[in-house]
């Protein structure tokens, strides 16, 4: 590739919008507490549910389906990782390379095809 | 390499035979795979060339042996497995994963680079950290199941470290070019390599089981289910050992002087916190947790003592050591069936109530205890006379005693099969697990008698 | 390298923090507008000229407003919530090439704030980090539907992430680089434009763009109708607009993005035929880069006031079982074309 | 600015070393005095992350490319795991109510 | 006929067949087999030709990576041995026919007899372990499956003790591999060792506790009276008969030939330690009120003698021990079985609840009082002549071990007469009015020992020839 290595000076930018980023949005939100106007009611400060009586804590298990897709998105896209270098690379490779990544592939997507058979993605 | 692509497919052959409710065929298609995986090993047994796919994997003869060890124990778990997780209905889940960790046992056996320990030891464990925790509802599963992981992906982090020292030092993760750079550097070997062979060390006596990092085998060795203990302290136990014999006499070996007093430092401590623990547990499967740990300092004399013969010591251990704790836990599977217990009373009266399972537990206790003409005992002679020869005389007495301790344990059972009384009924034995049990039995005693052609395998 | 270069580099960042922010800003304002437009209505029309004031009007509104922290939220994540939120949509733009590079005396300006060679893998790690601005909000506020929105949030954004990422893997196979300076570059005229090579990807990646920045069709995190407010539902004063601009950031960066990724960025066809100078050519590149985000943004808005929302499960079949296949497919398609062609047709 | 450049280029090899180290001590000791099951597994995953950053660093020491590809097999690994973990984790949680260590005291000699 | 293999062979088919036979008719067979055995013997018995060499020797390889070989053969030493094990081997069955015994404890009996064979003719150390260890499995389970009282936790003990012990053994016997030349176990290799005297002081040692386990010598005794009390009258036969010749014999084949240096340094010691032995087990056994106890404790004592009279490593000592060793076999075997016979119709082993036996059964007084003389070793007995020997060699050994170990002969006799006198004099007890006296099998035994008894009382020196020069040739590796 002819493309040059970055140096570390290059994401010295970065680090300057990042720097103006965290400026813009901490001085917001001290601007935004020192002016404006403080009065605390009980009822302002409790949760709101639509007027109904709060029962419990929000802390609470929920569906165990949003574990499961976070589980899986881990997994899949730490492989779609894989491709990543592969991808940029791949007209070097030629048909060898290109095979291997389909065997790769193929594996993810029978993984795939298991998780969505067993209905792991099935929202109900 | 046959045998792991053999053994990768099969394990997503069976995935989906599960998926479209093929149960039946689970088994024979599972031991079909097992059958061929063996032929390719078979077959490369004289084209042993060098290491394949740029060094990464090297089927030479000592890894073709323990792979085959290995793929055999595991047939004959699944054999006994029939039926074993019905209730559970997730066979094929159950298989699949079972195969899954065999693969990365195969690929720890033959591996020529440190990404393929790191990857084999992980197939190996990952797999492994669903199956011991299958009963979803049995508390104690579920807590040995949190233990491996931590345990386990604690003791992956150590490895890591380990490797990424030695790379550091050696710029390499081949093996032979790890070894070239000791030799060639004997005087100036950066203090990276050291440290590196330290955090190894930790890294891999974790996975081993070896004290001080064996606290997680009672418990998870107790908590999973009986069939996948005995998985565990079968393949893994062998596999993860081939692997560490591996590393250590072919790429460390030069560096011997320096990891010796840690082996030994480990393998004494090994066996006697191993034995006297052993000898206080009323379960017995936790007895068996326990002396396979005890086990595992004996196996470790090997690695003290690296030589010629190691290799093929270590193997006569593994083997006789596999083939006695899948006969002890075949038994307790039984007995736990009628008496719905795994401690030692469980066994009371078995001399009576069956006595030929009786007979082959008997066999399997005195093989785990080295009793002469059964396989342990060769075993046990193989690692003490390597430890001989480099006259570790003060560790073979060390090890003597604790042979001795570990006899009255294991005789607690024959004690209990043939000295007690019990009222409950007979054991039934259904024929897979007569299969697998007269196997053992009769090779256990076969090699105890006549293990010439095993010890010059390698 | 000396103290000039991060002055400029500086004054970029502003410019474009400014810019950003101006067109976060008048987002608002747009949005309203377009759906006065598409309802045959007017839209805010009082503060100003077409209601050119309401932006600012809003954002003073935010900034004067009591700020209310809930008894039971856990007070140090419900104040990091927006502001990992905003920060995470500020710097996202970074690798954005914004246009060629401008000569003003003897200095070379280049009008991208940072060249890295891992842009693209760079704008995926700071929009990944995104969610944890909501996430954090959500799970703050101790309130059921704040909760429920942010996991929602947090499902749809990852799910939508796979797709995204193998739709960029077959961009990635025809640019052979994951500089986005370079990406661009590469489109200079009109024919090279990636859209003609990655019609598909094109597709896959804008619905998932839509879905990252939690647009109608696929704003189930905040919908009024099952969620109260969503996420946000027990923020007030700025940190709620924090919330909401940095969702129009996100937005921006989005439209930027595809702009850069597939319809070549700055470039404009017959760009090297007028004869101009290269300033010039520059400049007018940053204008047409803008009408694009514009087209863009403007899609956006078209899009929200057409369709309806989907229901959850349709929106995750939708990630899962279709766009991650057909982006699949794409890569599958993209290699066999281009080693064909690279093989017996060069 | 020149020298700060020329330092972040030429980091010594040892302050990488030591960095890492840190990080993975840091994880260790959160493994081993931590009693949450989440932070535990965070802090294992911060020991990968600091073996990472140690494989990167020598990796271009050594002007060699096999450790980064090594860094990728170990997230991929580390991902399986945490998924692995996670799983593990809920479904414990589900049983006992708790993801703190010590409540996990069902097996005990 | 000369197969030595065959003897080893016929005792492992007969517990194969054994163990399958559930009924009474085990009994027969197995007594068949082991007559089959002692008959199998008998030609060795004619064609050993004594001139102190092996002989009748196989030798096959059997691992031969570790160059281990199936090496057996017999010389002066081991043949009297092998001829007490075969011999004692259809007296003991005989002695269980009153007994509801199945097949499987004939079966183990004819597995242990197979590994005190190969104890007995081993020539290759490996070998020797193996049956050193084969021969323990088998007594454990009778003792344990078939014994009284606290069984369990007895034999428990009995095993891990001789376990510990020959693995102190394997770790000399792998240090005399690693150091042989060409890497074997052979006995010969072993022997003709070069061995510095610091090796040959823990080679002593490690050998010594081995075998002093198993013989018992006085401070190892501990497992013994109560696995001797508790064990099945058969199992304190085999025990007392057979198995503790393992241990002398131990002592005589491996001990003495392979550190002599060790034996010259630490005899002194071992001597005393068995004189120690005889004495405090005599003591002990006077003090017995448990018949079977005082047999316990009285073998102790008598073999602490046959113990010293081997590491006064003199031709008198060693032929003494060697012939004692078969002679102590033989009345020891007498002494349990007329306890079993007593214990059997009196359901009792206390002295005190004995007495009168003799006028209720009058032929079994008078064999008790041949064993019990051959026991005491009066001359005209077998004992005589054995004790005779060891005394000679423990005299010119050193005079005040001589008095010491002579305390035997009159300790002996106290307590051996006060076990003759308590049972079968005095008046008749309650559990003694009734006594039966012997008839059939029982008849035939103690016709039998007490015939061997009186026979090599008096013609000795058939066995002495057998042992002489063997003995010579053991007797010259002294000071090596």
């Amino acid at each position: 590739m002819e493309q040059a290595n970055s140096m570390p000076i290059d994401y010295l930018p970065i680090f300057l919008q990042l720097l103006v980023a965290v400026g813009f949005g901490v001085s917001t939100i001290i601007i935004t507490h020192l002016i404006g106007p403080k009065v605390r009611t009980e009822n302002k400060l409790g949760a709101f549910e639509s007027g109904i009586e709060v029962i419990g804590n929000a802390w609470q298990p929920f569906s165990i389906k949003y574990f499961l897709v976070a589980i899986l998105f881990v997994i899949f896209d730490v492989e779609v990782i894989f491709m990543y270098p592969w991808a940029v690379n791949f007209r070097d490779m030629g048909f060898q390379g290109l095979i291997e990544m389909f065997i790769f592939m193929g594996l993810l997507l029978l993984g795939f095809i298991y998780v969505i058979k067993k209905k792991a993605l099935n929202w109900d | 390499m046959g045998a792991i692509i053999t053994l990768s497919i099969l394990a997503l052959v069976v995935l989906y035979l599960g998926l479209f409710k093929v149960k039946s065929m689970l088994l024979p298609v599972s031991i079909l795979g097992f059958l061929v995986a063996i032929g390719f090993l078979w077959f490369d047994w004289n084209s042993t060339s060098g290491p394949l796919y740029s060094g990464m994997v090297h089927f030479d003869h000592y890894a073709i042996v323990f792979s085959i060890l290995c793929i055999a124990v595991t047939l004959c778990i699944f054999v006994v497995s029939k039926g074993y997780f019905d209730q559970e209905g997730q066979v094929a889940e159950y298989y699949s994963l079972l195969i899954f960790s065999l693969t990365g046992a195969v690929l720890v056996n033959s591996y020529h680079n440190f990404s393929m320990l790191f990857l084999g030891i992980e197939i190996m464990s990952v797999a492994l950290y669903i199956l011991v925790g299958i009963r979803k509802r049995d508390k104690a599963s579920n807590e040995a199941a949190l233990k491996y992981f931590i345990m386990g992906a604690f003791s992956t982090g150590f490895l890591l470290f380990g490797i990424a020292l030695l790379y550091g030092a050696t710029g390499s993760f081949d093996l032979s070019e790890v070894k070239e750079y000791v030799v060639n550097n004997p005087q100036a070997i950066s203090p990276l390599f050291y440290g590196g062979i330290l955090f190894l060390i930790v890294g891999l006596t974790f996975k081993v089981g070896a004290v001080p990092f064996h606290f997680w085998t009672p418990d998870v060795y107790d908590g999973a289910p009986i069939l996948i203990t005995s998985y565990m302290s079968t393949v893994v136990k062998v596999a993860s050992f081939a692997g560490l014999l591996r590393l250590f006499s072919y790429s460390l070996l030069p560096l011997q002087d320096f990891w010796t007093p840690v082996f030994l430092v480990i393998a004494i401590l090994t066996l006697f916190v191993g034995n006297i623990s052993a000898l206080m547990q009323s379960s017995f499967k936790r007895m068996l947790a326990y002396s396979s740990v005890s086990h595992a300092g004996y196996m470790l004399f090997a690695i003290i003592a690296v030589g010629a013969t190691s290799a093929n010591s270590i193997f006569a251990y593994g083997l006789a050591y596999s083939l006695a704790t899948i006969v002890a836990f075949t038994g307790l599977i039984l007995v736990k069936k009628t008496t719905g217990s795994e401690h030692f009373e469980a066994f009371n009266g078995l001399g009576k109530r069956n006595p030929m399972l009786a007979f082959a537990m008997t066999v399997a206790m005195l093989s785990l205890a080295g009793i002469p003409l059964t396989a342990g005992f060769i075993g046990k002679f193989m690692m003490f006379s390597s430890v001989m020869e480099n006259y570790h005389i003060v560790l073979l007495v060390l090890a003597v005693v604790n042979a001795a301790i570990a006899v009255y344990y294991y005789l607690k059972v024959v004690v209990a099969m043939y000295f007690r009384d019990s009222e409950e009924s007979c054991v039934n034995v259904q024929w897979n697990y007569s299969i697998v049990l007269f196997l053992a039995v009769v090779l256990t005693i076969i090699i105890g008698v006549y293990p010439d052609y095993l010890l010059k395998l390698i | 390298m000396e103290w000039s270069f991060v002055i400029e580099k500086l004054i970029l960042v502003f410019i474009i923090f400014v810019v950003t922010l101006l067109i976060a800003m008048y987002s608002t304002l747009a949005e309203r507008k377009i759906a006065g437009f598409m309802q045959d209505r007017y839209g805010p029309d009082r503060a100003g000229l077409f209601g050119i004031l309401q932006p600012l009007c809003d954002g003073g509104k935010f900034f004067f407003k009591e700020e209310i922290i809930p008894a039971g939220a856990h007070k140090a994540l419900f104040i990091l919530g927006p502001t990992i939120a905003i920060i995470t949509a500020c710097i996202s733009s970074a690798v954005i090439p914004w246009g060629q590079e401008l000569q003003i005396g003897d200095r070379t300006i280049s009008l991208q704030v940072a060249d890295v060679n891992v842009g693209i893998l760079y704008m995926f790690g700071v929009i990944a980090l995104g969610v944890y601005g909501i996430m954090l909000g959500g799970w703050a506020s101790n309130n059921k539907f704040s909760l429920m929105g942010a996991i929602r949030a947090a499902s749809q954004s990852i799910s939508y992430e796979i797709a995204m990422g193998l739709s960029i893997i077959a961009l990635l196979m025809v640019t052979q680089s994951l500089s986005l300076k370079e990406i661009v570059a590469q489109q200079s005229g009109f024919v090279n434009w990636n859209i003609w090579a990655q019609p598909l990807g094109f597709i896959i990646f804008m619905v998932c763009a839509f879905a990252e920045c939690n647009r109608v069709p696929f704003d189930l995190p905040e919908c009024e109708t099952e969620l109260v407010g969503g996420y946000h539902t027990e923020y007030s004063s700025m940190k709620l607009g924090l919330y909401m601009f940095s969702e129009y950031i996100n937005m921006f960066v989005s439209s930027a993005l595809m702009a850069s990724l597939y319809f070549g960025g700055y470039n404009f066809p017959f760009m090297n035929d007028l004869g101009l100078s290269a300033n010039m050519i520059t400049i007018l590149g940053v204008v047409v880069f803008f009408i694009k985000i514009l087209l863009f943004i403007f899609f956006f808005m078209w899009v929200r006031w057409t369709l309806p929302r989907f229901r959850y499960d349709q929106l995750m079949n939708l990630g899962w079982k279709m766009l991650i296949p057909l982006a699949i497919a794409n890569i599958v398609l993209t290699g066999v074309f281009t080693l064909i062609k690279d093989t017996y047709f060069s | 600015m020149e020298t700060v450049v020329q330092q972040l280029q030429g980091v010594p090899i040892n302050h990488y070393l030591i960095f890492c180290s840190i990080i993975f001590a840091i994880g260790v000791i959160g493994v081993l005095i931590r009693r949450n099951v989440i932070i535990i597994m965070m802090s294992i995953e911060l020991m990968l992350n600091a073996v990472n950053l140690l494989l990167a660093a020598f990796s271009v020491q050594h002007g060699d490319s096999s450790g980064q590809v090594f860094v990728f097999f170990i997230m991929a690994l580390a991902a399986a795991e945490v998924a692995v973990g996670l799983a593990i984790i809920i479904m414990v949680y589900r049983n006992t109510k708790s993801v703190d260590i010590d409540s996990l005291n069902k097996l005990r000699w | 006929m000369d197969n030595l293999f065959l003897l080893i062979l016929l005792p492992l088919i007969s517990a194969l067949i054994l163990t399958f036979l559930k009924t009474n008719a085990a009994k027969s067979i197995a007594l068949i087999l082991s007559l089959l055995s002692l008959a199998l013997t008998i030609p060795f018995l004619c064609t050993f030709d004594a001139n102190g060499g092996m002989q009748f020797e196989q030798n096959w390889l059997w691992i031969s990576s570790l160059h281990i070989h199936f090496h057996i053969g017999v010389d002066g030493i081991s043949l009297p041995l092998i001829l007490l094990t075969n011999g004692l081997m259809p007296l003991i069955i005989a002695t269980t026919f009153k007994k509801d015994y199945k097949g499987n404890f004939y079966a183990l009996m004819a597995f242990m007899q197979a590994g005190l064979l190969l104890v007995f003719m081993a020539l290759d150390a490996f070998t020797f372990y193996v049956g050193w260890e084969i021969a323990l499995i088998p007594i454990y389970f009778i003792c344990a499956l078939w014994g009284e009282g606290d069984r369990i936790r007895v034999n428990l003990k009995f095993f891990i003790y001789t376990f510990l012990g020959s693995l102190l053994m394997l770790i000399a016997i792998l240090y005399l591999y690693q150091q042989v030349p060409n890497r074997d176990f052979e006995w010969t290799s072993f022997i003709a060792l070069d061995l510095g005297e610091d090796t040959q002081r823990w080679l002593f040692w490690a050998f010594f506790i081995a075998f002093a386990i198993k013989i018992p010598i006085f401070p190892f005794h501990t497992w013994q009276p109560n696995t001797y009390t508790n064990a099945p009258a058969a199992g304190t036969m085999l025990l007392a008969g057979i198995m503790l010749k393992m241990g002398v014999y131990g002592l005589m084949r491996w001990l003495l030939p392979i550190a002599p240096a060790g034996v010259a340094l630490y005899g002194h010691f071992a001597m005393i330690l068995c004189v120690i032995g005889i004495v405090y087990a005599s003591i002990i056994a006077i003090k017995q009120d448990d018949v079977k106890r005082l047999i316990a404790y009285s073998s102790i004592a008598h073999v602490g003698l046959i113990s010293a009279g081997v590491f006064t490593w003199n031709t008198n000592g060693l032929s003494g021990a060697t012939i004692q060793m078969l002679n102590h076999g033989i009345s020891v075997m007498g002494l349990f079985y007329v306890l079993d016979i007593i214990q059997q119709r009196t359901q009792t082993r206390s002295l005190t609840e004995l007495g009168g036996i003799a006028s209720r059964a009058p032929r079994l007084a008078i064999f008790f009082m041949i064993i019990c003389m051959g026991a005491v070793g009066l001359p005209l007995t077998n004992g005589f002549i054995g004790e005779f020997l060891l005394l000679k060699g423990v005299f010119q050994y050193g005079f005040w071990f001589a008095v010491f170990a002579g305390l035997t002969l009159i300790l002996g006799a106290v307590y051996i007469l006060r076990l003759y006198q308590k049972t079968m004099l005095g008046e008749a007890t309650e559990r003694t009015k009734q006594f039966e006296d012997v008839k059939s099998t029982e008849l035939v035994v103690l016709t039998i020992v007490s015939a061997l008894i009186l026979y090599i009382g008096i013609f000795p020196n058939f066995l002495l020839n057998l042992s002489a020069s063997s003995v010579e040739v053991l007797s010259t590796f002294l000071g090596r």
